[in-house]
């Protein structure tokens, strides 16, 4: 086994390691904020819902005024 | 050694999936947004319409 | 070859560098959507009370 | 060079190679979408300025007929 390990490389091997295991660290992170706004997103469309169906609803009412 | 270098690779093919994934996730949240806006958009615009009548009204 | 393993260290600590810089704008982001919620949750809490208060003097 | 070039890696450098290739131009895309959403939001935020200076306008008047 120890003839198969080209120790030139095992310091680059380590760094890449260390890189990636952070890097998949901080791709998690990231994901969970996308997911915090998908949630907020949501939510504050709901919370139109009301203003919007008053509107609606005005609009339904001044057209029968005209 | 050989184990390190399949662990680089099985960490950077994950890596990629997920990326593939949360760039998916990133369109979904666009479609949203526009949703959003249309909407807010339309608010605007209902909310002028009829303040413009009751100005007529008046 | 080892131009090889230089370059795929360059590549990973370039990946690693955007996704903090791109981690950080989704914080932005969630800031800019919990201000977009904020509004129109003002929005709805006004509307709601001027309707009343008309509802009152009708 | 060729006495330091650890053949049995070649496949395995070549394939890591190609998957943060593809793994930056990925992230690339990513960043482009989060970059539309901020200007979607930003327009989204000025879109309702209108409507809440009403209400804010309509709220003032009509504490004052109270």
């Amino acid at each position: 086994v120890a003839a198969n390990t080209p120790s030139m490389y095992s310091q680059e091997l380590f760094q890449l390691s260390q890189y990636l295991q952070e890097a998949l660290h901080r791709e998690q992170m990231l994901e969970q904020k996308l997911a915090t706004l998908q949630r907020l997103l949501a939510v504050t469309q709901e919370a139109s819902d009301t203003s919007w169906q008053a509107l609606i609803d005005e609009d339904r009412l001044l057209s029968r005024l005209e | 050694m050989s184990c390190t270098i399949e662990k680089i690779l099985t960490d950077a093919r994950t890596l990629l999936d997920r990326l593939r994934d949360h760039d998916s996730a990133a369109e979904s949240l666009i479609d949203q947004s526009a949703a959003l806006h249309r909407r807010v958009a339309a608010m605007r615009q209902a909310g002028a319409a009829g303040a413009e009548q009751a100005h007529d009204e008046a």
